[in-house]
């Protein structure tokens, strides 16, 4: 031991003892914002989160965060419409991540490593039936099964999987993976039983002793048009067609054909058409900025030769050939005729003008209420007007997607579950959205150029042949670690590095930091670093 | 394959990266990080000088294996950190007088080395000297440039705030043209400190041909701990002037010290380069090139040019003064600087 | 060993004898030998394990003392005059951190105008720098009070200043017994710092103290200097057992039996002073000389004792204060308070004007006879030289002989 | 106690004269001590320079004002410096000079004592051995010669020991020169 000098010489840290967090007017604390990729998803998927996964390369980890909200992760990262996207703060940057492809990159990684889903630790007991075994009643059926109570669906069709199975092409959604997705289902204990359509809910509820039921029905049923035809048109609904293609893989029909109508359908039904020969035309009476069609899946179709005849309707069809009405669109966007017309040669007409649920065993139902095509639900429970019988999907919505199904059913089953264990399901408040404004893009990096053009082509390759052009881990991992993490901490340290009085704890990975409050001065430099915006400095109660 | 992608979340920009291998992580990001400069000091919200301290000595403590030992001149970081009975620094730190750390640093070391050759050691501590711009560019200047002249194994720390903060914001040969200081004060047909004065310290050191110079701003860490690792690399005389920012003696918000730093940077206002045996090998290139008025308004030492009266034809100059240094520094995409180089470097580099 | 050699030469062995780590040096006459010595010996091997540094100037020699004493090797440096005033801050510095740097500074009039000959106005300019400030009167005292003060001043903890007469002695060369390296050895251990920086025990040295404890820290400086009092006797007792020598001590007296009149006086002077006091003592003249040796700390009560009885002081001064008086004669009058004892200053020997024997002689002759009437008189000055201007300039002339305050504040009033 | 004075110019060795001085003094056991005049002087400047020799210790530090000998290395120092200043009635003057001392000082050889006065062309010695104008070696040996205070071995002895080699021989055959050239008188 040395002989120190008094005063002039001092032992070393021992500033610790002075708690320079007096000092503070403000203080930093951590904000969890609303990423708006999450505040989009009508899955109300974490993608954030299971980015953040992705990202570090434990795929499993990710996978099992995106699959607490979305069971068909491999579906979804090819059918889902990813409107996300269009919301992603890196938008603002240069190009929003590529969720989508790395949400099916992780569906396939789980199919390819066999995860499965836990069983649920213990069984409630309580027997719920599931009407319909499309995505919303997957969906449903999944996370109640997740909450422990035995689930029994019943669907109408031959095999389970619904619009995904018989309204959405092959080339978009190849049906090995889904059934494989549908047999993770299973294998957590859900039952499905095809082939039978139930006419008496009330009756099945009964005598199967179900405690609750969810009405899953998709809208099955082509919309017509009253259109004038001579007999020898040859006029399809989209459904039949894709129907057809679905089972048969192909459909005989004219070489050139009419799709009538501006939906995701047409677009489906065009491009698959296109995919067996076919010259298909699409007729639709708004124009583009009003088409209701993804406009990814549009670009594609037009890509690969598809025309289309913007504000026009069919007024008549004949054997070779319609008569096309000219409209213009009003002030308020509606088409208005102009009584100008053209021919437009064509073989046949597919209809695709929209969809809607078979009613019939929902007319029997009584005092359950009904809007316009929909059963009327509670916004929040997903119950319907009768008791214990709760609706999700296709039947209780006019945002007709495989996404919005597989909220609805996720959130019914939460209502189911509230119901039957005698309370309410009330959501759970939003956090505010993550803005681009709150954030500090500069940390951000660029891509650099030949990475990007690579990723171009993998991030359109989904709309066609999945199985040579899925992206590859490399591309997977890129895109997750494109993703800017908005109001939402991503371990970059920042907070922890730039505090020049060393007050922000790091507690190690996953569990992000923590204030020193004994030493904060609250000088904001952490939030003003923060990438994220995931730091916010409050007033302290002086 | 996930050290084999390049582009990450934020790359090396910010202070950690979870997805970068371990190897590539900053000191700063380490949850043992040596802390050499702890919590409890008495800087001001938000200092600059506080974080530069700690980041480079942290760096140099990684680099040391712990064998280091730091010289202070009179200053804020003096003041702030060891005010009886607390001191804030976790290493043997000394403080003597405000213009000779260099020298004391030069003594330090000859005795290290000494010590460590009597007791058998292999390796002597090695020695930092530091102190801020007053104490680097100007009251410490010829103590400085004869340790560079000796070649003494010291690396000199400056951190830069351009100007005396600790007496009060007054003028250094480091203030820059324009600026308000107490002693260069916004009044007059000419407010703030007169054109065509001031010292290029780091330009100055190269031309004493000694083994490192470097630049670097406490807005780019990965490229601070760089240079100090690398410095710490080489023996003999080294030199980094750090910019740090001061809120109270800039006028500027007290969570915007990287921020304004990262303008400096970003505008060319500060260049950042690194050179050897006075010969410059590699210069932090702008990211995302920004005006100067946007670095000016970030601060009151220069509210008379961003207000309605402003001078339009000062920003100009400060303009063309940015420009110059991206010009000569090769700031921008692939340009080259071209600087001469100094007399006694090649001496120096050959010199074991 | 007895050798013929320079004063800076004996004094550059003796302090490589004395091991150190580290020297540094920027030339200033009449210091410079002492240093190219050195570095000499350090090149050539002589003196292992020692740094020499060339600085750039002697704020960074004493700055570079500061760290390597800091560092836990023994250092020395040298200097003069402007050099020594260049390095004030440094040199309060090393004290206030209690870093037992050893200095010699080769005694020389300080600038303006510039002068390079030896007087005292360059050390006692630094009388409260917190340094112990000990003055050799020969070339063989400054060999061996070089080798004490590195014992001292590490005994103490504070810095030592060896104050030798520039040119006079620094240049002289004489007859000088070097110690043998074993009896040095033998004397001084290596090196072991009371504190130092050192990776295995970190501590901050060279805190901000403030007025909560800086009293304090002052007053414990001051009792170092106590301290110092005894031990520069227990090692100047200590050095003289082993080696014979005669030098050193807190002050040093001669013909001081009965004496009816004693000459106070620091450096070279003692020398040339006993010759003439010898002579005077052949004309039945009774003068005593006190060497002061060791003028920080100032050793009060031995003056006392060493004046005793006597009547009569002059200090013979070779600087002063302006606007005050003399240097070392308020620190007599301390000593000698409440006794009846006369203490006057006699200033002489500025710039390098040389204090011959006949010098002394003229002091004693004045004093005795009653000639110095006040406390504080310009013995040596040349009214010639002082009338040439003074005259011319302002119709103002001096008396030849000394000159005395009043003298001078009546020329003004003319 | 022998007070000597040296007077010579910058660079022709006279502060080192009177350091051998002292040295070859030294070496027969004397006591001794030799100090230039302090200042700046460059080369080519009046130099002084002052030794004693004792047999007890010299305590004093003063110039020597009142010397027993005066050597004179430079014969054109004698119109402008007062090299004979205070110098014993009955002292000893050396004179670097080719010349016979009443040819170059009549009026010092008129006041000293017979045969106290000495010229020794030096300059022409240390020119012929040394090869360059350093007439010290020479100057002490005549002084060796003339006063019997020294042995001309140990003056070369000195010179021998401060320039070990060739110079220092140069300096003793020098230095043989110049006693054998007052001896021979």
């Amino acid at each position: 031991m040395m002989n120190k000098a008094f005063a002039v010489t001092l032992d070393p840290a021992t500033s610790l003892q002075n708690h320079t967090g007096s000092w503070r007017t403000l203080r930093p604390v951590n904000v969890f914002k609303l990423p708006p990729c999450n505040n989009q998803c009508p899955a109300g998927e974490n993608i954030q989160q299971w980015l953040f996964y992705a990202a570090e390369g434990d795929y499993e980890h990710a996978w099992r965060i995106l699959t607490e909200e979305n069971p068909l992760p491999a579906c979804m990262g090819r059918v889902c419409y990813h409107t996300c996207e269009g919301k992603c703060n890196r938008g603002f940057l240069d190009e929003s991540v590529g969720i989508n492809s790395v949400e099916r990159f992780l569906g396939d990684y789980a199919i390819e490593h066999n995860l499965a889903f836990k069983r649920p630790s213990k069984e409630t007991g309580k027997k719920i039936l599931v009407i319909g075994a499309g995505p919303a009643g997957l969906s449903a059926a999944y996370q109640l099964r997740r909450f422990g109570h035995s689930v029994h669906i019943v669907e109408a069709a031959k095999e389970a999987g619904g619009m995904m199975r018989y309204g959405i092409p092959t080339y978009r959604l190849p049906r090995n993976i889904l059934d494989a997705e549908i047999k993770r289902i299973t294998d957590m204990g859900v039952t499905i039983e095809c082939g039978r359509k139930i006419e008496d809910i009330e009756a099945e509820k009964k005598n199967g002793k179900y405690d609750a039921v969810i009405l899953g029905l998709g809208a099955s049923v082509s919309a017509g048009a009253d259109i004038p035809q001579g007999d020898t048109t040859h006029v399809l609904n989209a459904l039949s067609v894709l129907g057809q293609i679905e089972t048969t893989g192909e459909i005989e029909i004219a070489r050139r054909v009419t799709v009538y109508g501006g939906g995701n359908t047409a677009v489906d039904v065009a491009r698959s058409l296109r995919r067996i020969g076919a010259e298909p035309v699409i007729v639709y009476r708004r124009n583009r900025e009003k088409m209701r069609a993804n406009a990814e899946e549009m670009d594609a179709a037009i890509a690969e030769g598809i025309q289309v005849k913007w504000l026009s309707t069919i007024s008549e069809a004949s054997k070779d050939a319609l008569k096309i009405e000219k409209m213009v669109l009003d002030e308020n966007g509606k088409p208005q005729p102009t009584g100008q017309f053209e021919e437009l040669p064509s073989d046949a007409v597919v209809l695709a003008l929209g969809q809607n649920v078979d009613k019939t065993a929902l007319s029997k139902l009584q005092n359950l209420q009904m809007e316009k095509d929909s059963v009327v639900v509670n916004n929040e429970t997903m119950m319907t007007s009768i008791d214990g019988i709760f609706a999700a999907g296709d039947v209780a919505t006019n945002d007709r997607t495989v996404t919005h199904a597989i909220g609805m059913g996720k959130n019914a089953a939460r209502g189911v579950n509230a119901f039957l264990n005698g309370s309410t399901y009330k959501k759970p408040q939003k956090h505010d959205l993550a803005k681009f404004e709150d954030m500090h893009p500069w940390y951000y990096t660029d891509a650099p150029k030949t990475v990007r053009q690579e990723l171009e082509v993998a991030r359109r390759s989904n709309t066609f042949d999945e199985v040579q052009f899925g992206l590859t881990e490399e591309n997977a991992i890129f895109e997750a670690r494109r993703c800017l993490s908005c109001g939402n901490c991503m371990e970059c340290d920042n907070c922890y590095g730039v505090c020049p009085d060393s007050a922000v704890v790091k507690l190690g990975p996953g569990k992000g930091y923590e204030f020193n409050y004994d030493y904060c001065k609250g000088c904001g430099v952490c939030a003003q670093e923060c990438p994220c915006g995931h730091i916010k400095m409050v007033p302290e109660q002086i | 394959m996930l050290e084999q992608i390049k582009f990450y979340q934020t790359g090396s920009n910010t202070v950690g990266n979870r997805l970068l291998n371990p190897a590539m992580r900053t000191i700063q990001a380490s949850t043992d990080r040596p802390n050499g400069l702890i919590s409890g000091h008495r800087a001001c919200q938000g200092c600059g000088e506080a974080l530069g301290a700690r980041y480079a000595i942290d760096a140099a403590l990684k680099a040391t294996n712990g064998q280091l030992m730091v010289v202070n001149a009179t200053g804020c970081l003096e003041v702030f950190s060891t005010p009886y009975p607390e001191s804030a620094w976790k290493l043997p730190w000394v403080h003597s007088l405000f213009g000779n750390a260099a020298a004391v640093g030069s003594g330090l070391a000859a005795a290290a080395q000494v010590l460590a050759k009597r007791n058998g050691d292999a390796n002597a501590p090695r020695i930092i000297a530091q102190g801020g711009d007053g104490g680097t560019t100007d009251i410490g200047f010829g103590a400085l440039s004869g340790m560079f002249d000796r070649n003494d194994d010291v690396l000199y720390i400056c951190y830069d705030n351009e100007a005396y903060m600790n007496t009060g914001v007054q003028r250094s040969s480091a203030t820059p043209p324009s600026a308000r200081t107490a002693t260069t004060q916004l009044v007059g047909d000419h407010p703030g400190a007169d054109w065509g004065k001031g010292k290029d310290l780091p330009l100055i050191a190269m031309a004493h041909g000694i083994p490192y110079v470097a630049t670097a701003t406490v807005a780019d860490l990965r490229d601070l701990e760089n240079k100090v690792t690398k410095a710490m690399s080489f023996h003999g005389a080294r030199y980094i002037q750090i910019l740090v920012p001061c809120p109270l003696g800039w006028g500027l918000a007290s969570n915007s010290t990287v921020s304004a730093a990262r303008m400096a940077m970003e505008t060319g206002f500060f260049p950042v380069y690194e050179a050897e045996y006075g010969k410059i090998t590699s210069v932090r290139k702008i990211r995302q090139k920004q005006p100067v008025l946007n670095y000016l308004k970030m601060q009151r030492r220069y509210a008379h040019l961003t207000g309605k009266k402003a001078d339009p034809n000062v920003v100009a100059r400060l303009q063309a003064l940015c420009d110059a240094n991206i010009k000569n520094f090769g700031l921008l995409g692939d340009d080259e600087p071209n600087a001469p180089v100094a007399i006694q470097a090649y001496e120096r580099s050959q010199a074991v | 060993m007895l050798e013929q050699i320079e004063g800076s030469l004996g004094v550059a062995k003796a302090v490589a004898l004395c091991r150190p780590g580290v020297v540094c040096a920027y030339p200033i006459s009449p210091q410079t030998h002492i240093v190219e010595n050195l570095g000499k010996f350090v090149k050539n091997g002589e003196l292992k394990d020692c740094d020499f540094l060339n600085v750039e100037s002697e704020f960074s020699a004493i700055s570079v003392s500061i760290g390597s004493e800091v560092g836990g090797a023994r250092t020395y440096t040298a200097t003069a005059s402007q050099g020594l005033l260049f390095m004030t801050e440094g040199i309060y510095s090393a004290s206030g951190l209690g870093l037992p740097i050893v200095m010699t500074v080769a005694s020389r009039a300080i600038g303006g105008p510039i002068n390079i000959w030896n007087d005292h106005s360059d050390s006692l300019s630094q009388r409260d720098s917190g340094w112990l400030q000990l003055f050799c009167e020969s070339n063989q005292d400054a060999v061996d009070t070089h080798i004490m003060a590195f014992k001292i001043a590490e005994k103490v903890g504070l810095p030592v200043m060896v104050c030798m007469d520039g040119f006079v002695l620094t240049h002289a060369f004489e007859r000088l017994d070097i110690p043998s390296q074993e009896t040095v050895d033998k004397f001084l251990k290596p090196y072991e710092p009371k504190e130092y920086l050192n990776t295995k025990e970190p501590v901050s040295i060279g805190a901000m103290v403030g007025p909560e404890a800086f009293t304090e820290v002052r007053l414990l400086q001051q009792r170092k200097m106590a301290k110092a009092l005894d031990v520069i006797e227990e090692v100047t007792k200590e050095y003289r057992e082993l080696t014979g020598s005669k030098s050193g001590g807190l002050l040093d007296c001669y013909n001081c039996e009965n004496a009816d009149l004693k000459l106070i006086i620091l450096g070279s002077t003692v020398g040339t002073a006993k010759d003439e006091i010898d002579r005077l003592k052949a004309e039945g003249i009774n003068v005593g000389i006190i060497s002061l040796k060791s003028f920080r700390p100032f050793p009060y009560a031995a003056i006392k004792e060493a004046i005793g009885d006597t009547k009569q002081v002059i200090c013979v001064e070779r600087a002063f204060s302006f606007g005050a008086r003399g240097i070392i004669c308020p620190e007599v009058k301390r000593a000698v308070e409440g006794t009846s004892c006369d203490v006057k200053t006699v200033v002489a020997g500025l710039g390098g004007r040389p204090i011959f024997g006949t010098t002394i002689n003229g002091i004693v002759k004045d004093a005795l006879a009653g000639k110095f009437t006040e406390e504080f008189t310009f013995f040596d000055v040349n009214a010639d030289v002082l009338n040439s201007y003074t005259q011319k300039h302002e119709g103002v002339t001096f008396n030849k002989g000394p000159i005395n305050q009043s003298a001078i504040e009546k020329s003004v009033k003319a | 106690m022998l007070q000597i004075r040296l007077h010579g110019r910058g660079g022709q060795g006279v502060v080192t004269a009177a350091e051998m001085l002292t040295l070859a003094a030294f070496y027969e056991g004397h006591f001794a001590q030799a100090f230039p005049s302090f200042g700046s002087e460059r080369t080519g400047a009046p130099v002084v320079a002052y030794a004693r020799i004792d047999n007890k210790d010299i305590r004093t530090h003063e110039p020597i004002q009142k010397p027993n000998v005066v050597l004179i290395q430079d014969k054109t120092l004698l119109g402008s410096v007062d090299v004979f200043g205070g110098l014993d009635p009955n002292g000893f003057a050396v004179i670097n000079s080719k010349d016979a001392p009443e040819v170059v000082v009549p009026e010092i050889v008129k006041m000293l004592p017979k045969g106290h006065v000495f010229t020794v062309p030096a300059t022409d010695f240390a020119m012929q051995k040394i090869g360059k104008p350093l007439p010290g070696a020479p100057m002490l040996a005549a002084l060796a010669a003339v006063t019997d205070i020294l042995k001309l071995e140990s003056v070369q002895k000195a010179f021998q020991a401060r320039y070990p080699g060739k110079i220092g021989d140069a300096n003793a055959e020098t230095a043989a020169l110049a006693y054998n050239y007052i001896k021979g008188e």
